[in-house]
């Protein structure tokens, strides 16, 4: 069994200022954000240059990657629901994947110690 | 063609290449999702305003036979002979800037269409009068007849006209228009900081004709040019080392924005000033302007209106720094003039700094008073404000149906 | 040092500028694989072009004894004076932009080594022909010798001689050259546009040079500069207006790449009537440029050629349409003439108008042959298109082993 | 006004842009993490040097009674003439952009408190003496005194003064400072060849002030203004194209990099010849700039000194070609002159050669010595380099406290 | 046994288009894609700054992330693959990770349902 | 049993270069980067704009994603870790996830061959 899992989020831009707070409170150590494009029932938006109009399908969301002891990844995924939902469509998605192991390039530490 | 002609020319180039360039030296500082909102509302005010200018605005602000406002005598750019062409072309720059200095105090949050009612009825309603009031002639002889000009305060290229101007009616809209949402809590850093350099280098060059290009006009008077060349040229440098003084005493740090807005600040500071200052007054004017205009800023946060681009805190305070500055440093030696045109450390008395005061607190009032109906009228019919999600979203993609940049995945 | 030598010099300088400008313009325009292609295809210019000019572009589109081509007189600048001299470098400026606006149409997928074969040829072929058929000068007597110029039709700053001519060039070039992969069905959007901003800015700083430097040869003539200025200016404000009205109309949004095309098109259609026109027809000339520029870009979805940033409905169109006003608006109080040289709007006939036409005519047949056979002679021998793979991965990695932006990992 | 008035006010201006052109210039080719730093060292040139220069760089450099230094006469613009005053303006900017040469060599890993204090100590101690040296007149009369002027070296705008004597002490300052982290080793591209471009492109702009403004200086010579902007342009156009073709030849691909470095190899060449050669001689100089620079280029990985972003291959080599080269094209046809100032290819003899390779070997020599000594007190006192931290972060954050570019993501 | 599993594909950047109109195709309603830079086979190219040449082996890929429910991965990948495939080097790699599940923030829906 | 698993490590930026390197001497054939910002004991630092001071968080990181036939995960793992490790803070981490599979979209080769 897993010791040590990773929580998956895709939530809005604007909303990572809260998400990370929201983790910090939770006593969340770290976390790892990327830029990403999204694609999902928000659909796009039209741009329009110089007559020409395109559909843009993707739009800007945020991917976050905090590895967590297992147990806690329930609730981790809960504090960071709870802190990134605006309720429209497009707040996005939460997944939780089992890890086999995690460390910690510094000390070398592994498992939770190295979160 | 008169040497002083060429002049004008150019400084009508120089002045209008300062417009794109506020456009970047604004839109390097906004957020990236909302870059072109910011440069559109630049861009426009030199695509509008033209076009009221040379049907009736220039006639409205040239001349006339009261002190309040000019005639119609030159509607349509009618019965203009060469150099009062030129000089309505020079001008025109200035029309054109001035309601694009405020759009960096309304940044990321209003409506677009707003604006582009907003520039026009602002420039008819507030710059023109005052601009009148100031430089305004009399139309059969020629002398000054606007109210504030005649009674003898200085305003050389504009420092009450428009950087005062400008910047209180931006407080105004800032007030009427509300806070971002997410400030002053969130941080909204540049996001661009290359922008903003090149937008200043842009502003620093055309600043010369800005305030040394009127030099030019009738013939033009080089030993005069050279003043206010030089006036203008040490005002930015003093303005630039004194905010990078202070800021590094406060914050710790030299930084590119604090550079870049001490240059901003000391040019708005010696723009009334220009020709009217000599010897190294030009760097007392940049050193008080770059203490002055950081100090200034800060307030927005205790008092808690959101002026996002600090355009009261630079334009309405360099401004009035410069302005109240000519009361002391007045050298009528410079441009010719009596006793009532020296300041206070040249030998004259206090009327001057008097007159000076007068002018300013009567642009405050007005502008802040008109600008702020017209606010509210605009807000009541038009709306001013963005809808919040569009403001999340970004006013480029919600209000532009653009993007400023498109990587590689861009068009997907 | 008269004033006009000022202007001049001053002026080189800008349009001189406007080709770094137009490389901006352009290269914010394509996609960001893309564009140090784009970028260099303008530099290339302004390097390739004078040295041709020198030896012999000049001299040959300068004077002469025919209609069709000038003489060797001043190869290798022999027998300038200074005034001379001057007009030379301020024309060489000219010489250099015309072939750069072609690199919008090809954008994406020329080669390079194409590229740099092509511009003096096309110079050498088609330029300085066509200059020479407008402005070409008897040596003899210096009156108007090429057959368009002394026919009697107007064209002050080069309306036909180079957004014409390099418009129609750019139809023939994409002609010959294809479309883009993926073009038109999938989305290429501009990877920058606040450098399309920037380079708008220049370019209309640079073309208050281009419109008005003229007014400063030969001593100069400051009523017709205040005039060629003030026409410039109104043009531009005029083209931006109207585009953006059209676009909110239209698509219903408000953009920048749109308020930069209109300014494009309104200046690029005063251009032949600078100094011909007087008043407030400036505003009538940009105002049905950025109508017309607009609706003729949609023509290439439907005609399916691919001018990728729309040199064709931008320069040829707008030079069309200014060439074609001319004929209705020109007023000879302006600039001095006869009744030969007034439009229909100013009581002259439709002898003006007419020979608008055919030097429009003439010069979009001659152009678009000439080119035509070039571009068709240089894609057997050298190749014109890159490898499909090379237009996948971006001209910049393919043919100039650079790329235009590198993040933290570039060096990996 | 006099046209000469005219072109020198706005050569003022030009010169002052390409300060913030060259912080562009070299800001696009630094690391993304470090180019807010190299912005600022460019900008506080044009801050600190004029408050230096009006108090005393102008005085000391201007005229005075011995070879070796000026006076105090004109201390603080104490009685200057209008004409001196724009000359003091005009000179200025040239004051201000010297060191600001220096920046591209020391990019990357330079305190920023270092450069504060380096710039003006470096302006009083090494640009003002070798400025006198070239061009100190007698304060009696008016003759030139400066001991390498009065030998009779020919520097027009500072192809000795400023670009071999910036080029030198970047040397001197990168022998003292060291490599940075990782070089040549790791792969440190431009982050941003679109502001490199730009930065050309004003540079270009800039330079026709520069090395044609001086023409226009008492009362101004129209044909010298001629031939200065004529020689200025085609040795940039013959700069770019040599390069290209040379890296072409070396490397397999035309770069933007490549053009760019070209053109400003091209200018630097120029620069002390453009008032002294004539016809196409400006071609040779460009075309040898071109290849001499390029080739200069590649000594730094073989010698083992890391100058970031060529400031000795281009400035100092394109110095010593400019220099040397007015030794063979120099004729005393275009500015007057007698025998003494012409070339070896002009009916001159070697006297002319021998003083332009005296006046490059003791400036090389004074500022090489001089530089080196100030930046090993600077180290020992203030510290000249970063720690190797600071220098992994990059100094933007670590120095400055700012990014450049800040994504959506920049305010969490 | 999990019910829903992540795809990741690693491709070339202008078969995006193709690959999202693939999965549009296929039914899939979202995705989130990443730009990213491979090192691989396909080996890199040279770039040259004033005579210097670098060998920069990072190029250009893109990331797409699809979660489907787990019957449907192997058909995804076969989508993903037939759309991106262009036959030369470089092609890029798809692999499939098991989740511990996934939820949709707005609604907090799981499994299956949250796609 | 999974066959192939994938290494995924945040580390420092400027060790990319050597991470690189040592992951070719490996032989590892392959691998994908993202440039991603994190979170963590690191800390972040302050930016200070026209006076006003903002606390930044999150600091620039390279997530590096390498597949690998499962026995070889830890000793990969142990190579990015050498050549990541500076010994002060924000080091990062290293994780491992079993994959179901991997193919290689060129080939359709799947598993260890398809690396
Ligand atoms: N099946 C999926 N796999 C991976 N990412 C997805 C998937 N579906 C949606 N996403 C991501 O979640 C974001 C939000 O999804 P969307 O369907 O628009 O809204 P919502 O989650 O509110 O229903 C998308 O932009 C995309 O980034
Ligand atoms: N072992 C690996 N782990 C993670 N990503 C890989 C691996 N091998 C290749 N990749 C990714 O797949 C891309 C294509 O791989 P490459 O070997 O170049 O071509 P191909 O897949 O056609 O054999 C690489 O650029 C990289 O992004
Ligand atoms: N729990 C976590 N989940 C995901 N990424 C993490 C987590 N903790 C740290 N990281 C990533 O690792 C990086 C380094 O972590 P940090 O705590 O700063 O230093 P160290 O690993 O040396 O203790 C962070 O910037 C972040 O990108």
């Amino acid at each position: 069994m897993a010791r040590v899992q990773q929580v998956t989020a895709i939530v809005k831009p604007h909303k990572l200022g809260d998400v990370k707070a929201a983790l910090q409170q939770a006593g969340v150590q770290g976390m790892t954000v990327t830029e990403v494009k999204g694609y999902g029932r928000q659909g796009g938006h039209t741009e329009v240059y110089r007559g020409a109009e395109y559909q843009v399908d993707l739009v800007p969301k945020v991917r976050i990657e905090v590895v967590v002891p297992s147990g806690e990844a329930d609730h981790i995924a809960d504090v960071i629901a709870g802190a990134a939902r605006t309720g429209t469509i497009g707040d996005g998605k939460i997944w939780v994947t089992d890890l086999e192991g995690v460390r910690r390039i510094r000390t070398g530490e592994r498992g939770a110690d190295a979160l | 063609m008169e040497g002083g002609d060429a002049w004008v020319l150019v400084a009508t180039a120089m002045v209008l290449f300062m417009t794109p360039g506020l456009a970047l030296f604004y839109g390097g500082m906004v957020r990236s999702k909302n870059v072109l909102n910011m440069l559109l509302m630049n861009l426009y005010c030199v695509g509008i305003i033209p076009l009221l200018w040379v049907t009736v605005g220039a006639s409205l602000s040239g001349s006339g036979s009261n002190g309040l406002i000019g005639g119609f005598d030159n509607i349509g750019l009618k019965d203009l002979d060469g150099s009062s062409l030129l000089a309505t072309a020079f001008l025109m720059t200035f029309a054109a800037i001035t309601p694009a200095l405020i759009s960096g105090a309304v940044a990321d949050r209003l409506r677009f269409a707003a604006w582009a009612v907003f520039v026009p009825l602002w420039s008819l309603l507030v710059y023109v009068p005052v601009v009148y009031w100031i430089y305004g002639l009399d139309s059969e002889t020629g002398d000054l007849i606007g109210w504030l000009g005649a009674r003898g305060s200085l305003d050389f290229a504009g420092g009450t006209a428009i950087h005062i101007n400008a910047g209180v009616a931006a407080l105004a809209m800032v007030v009427v228009l509300g806070k971002r949402a997410g400030w002053p809590g969130e941080a909204m850093p540049p996001h661009n900081l290359p922008l903003v350099l090149l937008g200043t280098g842009i502003l620093w060059f055309g600043w010369f004709g800005f305030n040394a290009g009127g030099t030019g006009l009738g013939g033009g008077n080089a030993a005069l040019g050279a003043t206010a060349l030089m006036n203008t040229f040490l005002a930015a440098s003093a303005g630039m080392v004194a905010w990078l003084l202070v800021e590094r005493v406060k914050d710790g740090h030299f930084t590119v924005l604090g550079a870049c807005s001490g240059v901003v600040a000391g040019l708005v500071a010696i723009t009334p000033a220009a020709a009217y200052v000599g010897g190294l007054a030009g760097i007392a004017f940049g050193a008080v302007a770059g203490v002055c205009c950081y100090s200034a800023i800060q307030l927005k946060y205790r008092l808690g209106y959101d002026d996002s681009l600090d355009v009261v805190g630079v334009h309405m305070v360099g401004g009035i720094v410069g302005g109240v500055l000519i009361g002391f440093f007045a050298d009528s030696g410079i441009i010719g003039g009596g006793p009532e045109d020296e300041g206070l450390f040249f030998g004259g008395g206090a009327e001057l700094l008097l007159e000076q005061v007068i002018s300013i607190v009567a642009v405050l009032a007005f502008s802040f008073v008109v600008t702020f109906v017209l606010a509210k009228i605009l807000d009541a019919t038009i709306g001013l404000r963005v809808p919040a999600g569009d403001e999340a979203t970004g006013l480029d993609r919600a209000e532009h149906a653009e993007r400023a940049y498109g990587g590689d995945l861009a068009g997907v």
